[in-house]
């Protein structure tokens, strides 16, 4: 019987958000991803209260927003330490190093050969078992979480980068042949523009898996602020709202880094056919 | 130009040389910088220690024992091997202290939670490619899924999990699909639409049915895609797994050996458990690749 | 009669009194069937308590009472433990000889998630900020082992006597290059290891029986560990999954614990009790409770079981 | 026998950058048995025409009929064979697998599978081949493949949409005489773009050029060629005049693409 | 003046089932200022042996000169421009940015390199496009942009490897005009493959007829026809004699694909 008004606010959106996309249009598009979002935070809000959930279990989404309210301060520093620091310094020094790597082992497909099946392998390794080797290695302050992070993004960013720089049509290379264009310009004109959409397929994936890394790697040793830090030692207090604050903000910071790459991906590649606006 | 043909007189051998020797090469350099990480960053307790006791280190005296640590920094590759011997030969398989123990409790629950995220990817990518409604709403969600930091609130999920009275294995499956289904979704979504205007126009004309169109045009195509996914999300999979191994009690699998090697300081069984970790998802990946091979052979897509 | 019990760490010699107990029969031959889950690093038991996945949980006093505040109606209704295994362990070299001058400027390893509450108490009588800067000290939320003191990125770290500290000296630090101090010397010493239920519980009679017959039992078990110190080891080992321990280390153990466990029959004393809250009390600008707790504790159960 | 009958057919298509005039009131009618070309230059709705007819586009205005029925109810009633530019075999299906699968979705029995197939296989002189795979086979076996799938359901209208754009002149040509060959055999009514002048004026009984901006129908020539055509007609005065025609019509619509 | 000098060349490639003989003893010389078309059937090795020429492939034996020196030398000075089947211009640059990349790539200087393009677009009638980008053009534009692009530099040779293989056969037709143009105001020597009898017949000096299997040159035709060719001219006896002739070559050598 309780279920009912779940039910009905559940079909209720369903309807709704079938009518709306038949429109298809911009701004439909976004109401249409909203209203589901809503509908599931409401939903999740009744059924914590028709079923008297405890908070310490689950919160309901008014008592998180409450808590980001009251929080704010606490959350902006926890991001700064975590995100800023950690994730982001260590995921421009990963791409960065991972794109030289992938340029200086280009001229080499023995290196290439060599390297790729070993760099699968290590990306194989679970952070979980990195992290603390690494927090030992470096220290508990956001150097070790950006180590963290570094070792994460490398090998997806070199993979991809690697098959983008080999990813240019033989008529294109032919071209720069018949030319006798030097290395340098064939890399430079032909290759790193070719190998764009790869590399920006790579970055995309990698945005998450940094957030990731940075939280799980502040479990083994952290200061006294951070993401990771605040959900362990929240947790421990039972302050599940904060908890799942933070986890709203790791949320929006993900989809944020995300939709910020995708859009750089926009701008550089705008020459790819899937970026391309439709014709016709 | 030439990079397509063989050369002559190629041999199997001589092909599976070619493309061994370029790996061994750098794993023998891997080998190589490790050892040398090793002694320079074990050095430091080393030299430590020597002063505590007031004695003084010959270089020789210097390398042997930083190679030898019982809980190094960074254990040398030949301690590390020497774990992985251990925890998988050394002991019965039944032992606690076996790693084929410990990997089989991981790889249980890995391949159940990629069961389900494999299903659940599938699901929604069928819905998502069937209607209109759903792609818009699941698809910028799904994204958004995947920021959520599950492995940092895994010991949450299995306490919440325990709270519904689901214990086990299916708790850490669970984190395990989360992070398994977005790959397959993805490629699914991708895999299904990928037959081109022509081909659909082609069932269209013959006035096939949406069912006869999935499963004779959109299902066939997409499975290329669904395999390079299946690959990511194995991998993923056994990570999560992992990770939900942690709090879930923390008794056996290869995640709670890493971690009580953790709490102990036992660097060597940390390495251990952690390159079986990695060997184990090595074996998964290829036994996908295997699978793929066969099938699209059997399909023709592979030549 | 089943009843499930939640650890606060994983398996190990900490826990001795109900392994043995378990695996000696004395719950069998009160009639009880108890499932004994580990914990971790990661696993609140209030929280698992607060889930219904546990009847029984091993938690510290100091975050019982902090989910008591936030809503959890925690009842400590067993003391196994009486004084404190809680220490700061430093390197001689860091040049730490007395707290309320040398901790200045120097980084400390503290446990979090609940078990930073006598720290940061300690922190505020010896008037340090935990900020960092000349005049505080930087806090380091340390990992689950001593590394940070053995790659000194810690002037001191958190240990217990039983465990982490006997670490330090297996890594290959004598004892004579370490100055330790004691929660227990320096006054803010809290109680550890406490048993736990629901207020909910204890209002159930059946229940009321079988913890009755719990504590009972597991006492028993607490007194076996203290004279068979190397059969309790032996014990521990036995049902330790992930493989991981030693047996050296587990005897060592049992007998560091023996010495905590050593002054209680199961009853909390209420000075101890009282002691507890005021440290906890006296947690400066940011204390844990911030009015004392009523009911927070009970001897319904340890009076039927001991008279 | 009028087969179809389109009467001031408009079809625009709505874009990013405006209306797109594809088909401007367009008229014809085609009778059962024509072979019916279109030709014109790239852009002028010869595919949109022949997508309308086969219902896989809606006409904006104007009315357009197949055997009597509109266009959808001729797709569903499978009026017509489909044949595109390119061959559009499944690469995990035989060849014989291919041809099978239209015969499969519109539930044709196992034992007339296997007939029809053998027939059209050894129609477009592909006997042997139905256990090989697309790949297996040169540019100009799959196209005929792909033309042995169009007729194994045996519909009254072949649609062929630039089918020999990608091969080569000589292949071509064999193709143009089995194309003939079998049209003679069939009776069938077909409706074929092409690009090139000689093609359409060698295989037709009626050339329709078009022209674009907006698409529409600039003549209907009616050739006055026999129906035996043997490769050498091409070079009597009557082609080369018929495809001078064609090529005047050509260029009246046509600017500098 | 002999520019291109091919004695006995044969190209062979090791494939996974073993040799193919893309090239067998071939032997031609190519005079300064000369149109020479390759035509033949599928895979008889036309594309082989240009690229050959421009020191794609290397010669597994015989000789082959070009400008007196060995292909490999004639690339590394920059001796020929090449324009292949597809466009190939590169999407992320616009048509002007394609034309200037190979004159950056042999150090140009700025002013020079807008004045080069300017002209170029010019002779291609793209003046006004150089800012769009390759996907905003048709296909016949962009084909247009890439033979600019091969002018662009000024080397004497220019090879084609069926520039207008995709394009419709009035587009084809302004192209062919237009190359024929330019090669007379610029005297280059152009080597030019095709599949269509009429445009080699249109365009060349000297028709060179291969066959497959291996891949060898049947016949050498060369052109009785003058320099000055209006379209009209295809019309007329002498030309359909000699695509008769070439006809004839190519049915020589030719089996059912
Ligand atoms: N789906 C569509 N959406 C928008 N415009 C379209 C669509 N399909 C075709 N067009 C436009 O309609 C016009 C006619 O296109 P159509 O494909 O019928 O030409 P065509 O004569 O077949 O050309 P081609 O010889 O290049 O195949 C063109 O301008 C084309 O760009
Ligand atoms: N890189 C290569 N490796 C192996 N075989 C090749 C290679 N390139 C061409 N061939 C083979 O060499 C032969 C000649 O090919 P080529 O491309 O020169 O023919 P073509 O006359 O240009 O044909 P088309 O008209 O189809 O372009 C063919 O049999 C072809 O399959
Ligand atoms: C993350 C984390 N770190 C430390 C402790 C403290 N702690 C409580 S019991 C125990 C075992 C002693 O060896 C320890 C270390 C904790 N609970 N969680
Ligand atoms: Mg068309
Ligand atoms: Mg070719």
């Amino acid at each position: 019987m309780s279920a009912l008004p779940v039910i009905a606010v559940w079909i209720g959106a369903i309807g709704l958000n079938t009518w709306l996309s038949r429109f298809d249009s911009r701004a439909t598009r976004l109401a249409v991803a909203l209203i589901f979002g809503a509908t599931i935070l409401i939903l999740w809000e009744m059924a914590v209260r028709i079923y008297a959930v405890p908070p310490v279990i689950l919160p309901a989404p008014s008592q998180i927003g409450a808590s980001f309210a009251a929080n704010t301060a606490i959350l902006w520093s926890d991001f700064v330490q975590t995100i800023v620091k950690g994730a982001l310094t260590g995921w421009l020094i990963g791409a960065g190093a991972a794109i030289a790597t992938a340029i200086a082992i280009d001229r080499s497909p023995f290196l290439q050969r060599g390297l790729l099946p070993i760099g699968n392998f290590v990306a194989a390794l679970p952070i979980v078992g990195i992290a603390p080797i690494l927090v030992m290695w470096f220290g508990f302050d956001w150097q070790s979480k950006a180590a963290v992070v570094v070792v994460m993004v490398f090998f997806p960013i070199l993979v991809n980068m690697v098959a983008g720089l080999a990813a240019t049509e033989p008529m294109q290379r032919d071209l720069m042949a018949t030319w006798a264009a030097p290395y340098g310009a064939s890399l430079w004109k032909l290759r790193l523009p070719a190998a764009m959409p790869f590399l920006f397929n790579g970055l995309k994936i990698t945005t998450t898996l940094a957030l990731i890394g940075a939280i799980v790697a502040e479990f083994f040793g952290s200061p006294t602020k951070g993401m990771g830090f605040r959900i362990s030692t929240a947790v421990g207090r039972l302050d599940l709202p904060l908890v799942w604050a933070e986890i709203l903000v790791a949320a929006i910071a993900g989809s944020l880094f995300y939709g910020i790459v995708a859009l750089i991906e926009k701008k550089v590649t705008f020459w790819h056919p899937s970026q391309r606006p439709q014709r016709g | 130009m030439t990079e397509a043909t063989a050369s002559p007189g190629s041999t199997v051998l001589g092909r599976g040389l070619g493309r061994a020797l370029p790996i061994l090469t750098v794993l023998l350099a891997i080998i190589a910088i490790w050892y040398l990480a090793a002694i320079w960053m074990n050095a430091t307790w080393v030299r430590d220690q020597a002063v505590r006791a007031d004695t003084v280190l010959t270089t020789g005296d210097l390398i042997r024992q930083t190679l030898t640590l019982e809980r190094p920094v960074l254990p040398a590759p030949h301690q590390v091997a020497a774990g992985l011997w251990e925890g998988i030969a050394g002991q019965k398989i039944t032992s606690k202290r076996s790693l084929v123990w410990h990997g089989w409790v991981t790889l249980s629950a890995t391949l159940a939670g990629f069961a389900i995220g494999t299903a659940a990817g599938v699901l929604l990518a069928v819905g998502i490619v069937h209607n209109r409604a759903m792609d818009q709403s699941v698809m910028p969600w799904a994204v958004a899924s995947q920021t959520v930091p599950i492995l940092a609130i895994a010991p949450m999920v299995i306490v919440v999990f325990a709270s519904m009275g689901v214990t086990g294995l299916l708790p850490k499956a669970m984190i395990a699909a989360w992070l398994s289904f977005f790959p397959v979704l993805v490629g699914m979504v991708k895999g299904l639409r990928t037959p081109d205007a022509m081909q659909l126009d082609l069932m269209h004309s013959w006035n096939a049915s949406r069912v006869q169109q999935f499963w004779r045009l959109r299902l066939p195509s997409s499975l290329p895609y669904l395999f390079a996914s299946l690959k990511v999300a194995i991998a993923a999979a056994l990570v999560g797994t992992i990770v939900g191994e942690l709090p879930a009690g923390a008794t056996s699998g290869l995640g709670a050996r890493l971690l009580s090697g953790s709490y102990y300081g036992q660097t060597v069984q940390i390495w251990a458990a952690l390159f079986a970790a990695a060997i184990l998802a090595a074996v998964l990946v290829m036994l996908i690749g295997a699978l793929e091979r066969l099938t699209l052979r059997r399909m023709g897509l592979a030549r | 009669q089943e009843l499930t019990l939640q650890l606060k760490w994983v398996t190990q010699a900490q826990f001795a009194g109900y392994y043995v107990a378990k695996d000696k029969g004395f719950y069998e031959e009160e009639g009880l069937d108890v499932t004994i889950l580990p914990g971790g690093p990661d696993i609140a038991p209030t929280q698992v308590l607060a889930g219904g996945g546990a009847d029984v949980i091993v938690e510290w006093m100091p975050a019982a009472l902090a989910a008591r505040e936030k809503g959890l109606p925690l009842v400590n209704i067993a003391q196994p433990f009486k004084a404190s295994g809680m220490m700061l362990t430093c390197l001689k070299e860091s040049g730490i000889t007395d707290p309320k001058t040398d901790f200045k400027g120097k980084t400390l390893g503290v446990w979090f998630s609940g078990n930073e509450y006598p720290f940061l108490s300690w922190m505020s009588q010896l008037g340090l900020s935990t900020e960092g800067g000349p005049d505080g000290v930087t806090v380091l939320k340390q990992g689950f082992n001593v590394d940070p003191l053995l790659q000194k990125q810690a002037a001191c770290i958190s240990t217990m006597t039983y465990n982490e500290y006997g670490q330090v000296l297996d890594a290959g630090i004598a004892p004579e290059d370490l100055v330790t101090f004691k929660y227990e010397d320096q006054g803010v010493a809290t109680l550890e290891d406490g048993l736990y239920v629901l207020e909910s519980t204890l209002e159930d009679d059946a229940k009321v029986t079988d913890l009755v017959k719990f504590v009972r039992a597991s006492m028993k078990g607490w007194k076996y560990a203290e004279e068979n110190p190397e059969e309790a080891a032996q014990i521990v080992l036995d049902n330790d999954e992930t493989g991981a321990q030693t047996l050296d280390h587990q005897v060592r153990m049992v007998t560091e614990i023996g010495k905590l466990t050593a002054g209680s029959d199961g009853t909390l004393d209420e000075a101890d009790y009282q002691r507890t809250v005021d440290t906890l009390m006296a947690g400066g600008s940011d204390p844990v409770i911030s009015k004392a707790p009523e009911g927070a504790f009970n001897h319904i159960i340890t009076d039927r079981a001991f008279d | 026998m009028t087969v179809i009958q389109a009467r001031d057919v408009s079809l625009t298509f709505q874009t990013a950058d405006g209306p797109v005039h594809a088909l401007k009131d367009v008229s014809l009618t085609i009778e059962r048995g024509d072979f019916v070309s279109f030709i014109g230059p790239s852009g002028c709705g010869k595919t949109t025409f022949l997508r309308a007819i086969a219902a896989l586009e809606t006409p904006t205005a104007g009315k357009l009929e197949v055997a009597d029925m509109t266009p959808d109810q001729a797709r569903r009633q499978r009026a017509y064979g489909y044949v595109f530019q390119a061959p559009g075999l499944y690469p995990w299906r035989t060849i014989a697998g291919n041809i099978s699968l239209p015969l499969e979705i519109m539930g044709f029995a196992r034992a007339d599978r296997l007939q029809r197939i053998a027939r059209v296989l050894d129609l477009v002189d592909l006997a042997g081949f139905g256990g090989k795979y697309p790949w297996q086979l040169s540019g100009g076996m799959q196209q005929r493949a792909s033309i042995a799938r169009a007729l194994a359901f045996d519909a009254d209208i072949l649609l062929m949409d630039e089918p020999f754009g990608a091969l080569d002149e000589i292949v071509r040509d064999r193709l143009n005489e089995a194309l003939l060959d079998l049209w003679k055999k069939t009776g069938k009514t077909i409706g074929f773009v092409t690009h090139s002048i000689p093609e359409a004026v060698y295989l037709s009984t009626k050339i329709v050029v078009m022209s674009p901006r907006p698409g529409r129908i600039t003549r209907v020539i009616d050739s006055p060629l026999p129906r035996d055509r043997p490769l050498e007609i091409r070079d009597t005065p009557e082609f080369i005049a018929l495809a001078q025609q064609v090529r005047d019509g050509l260029r009246e619509g046509h600017s500098y693409d």
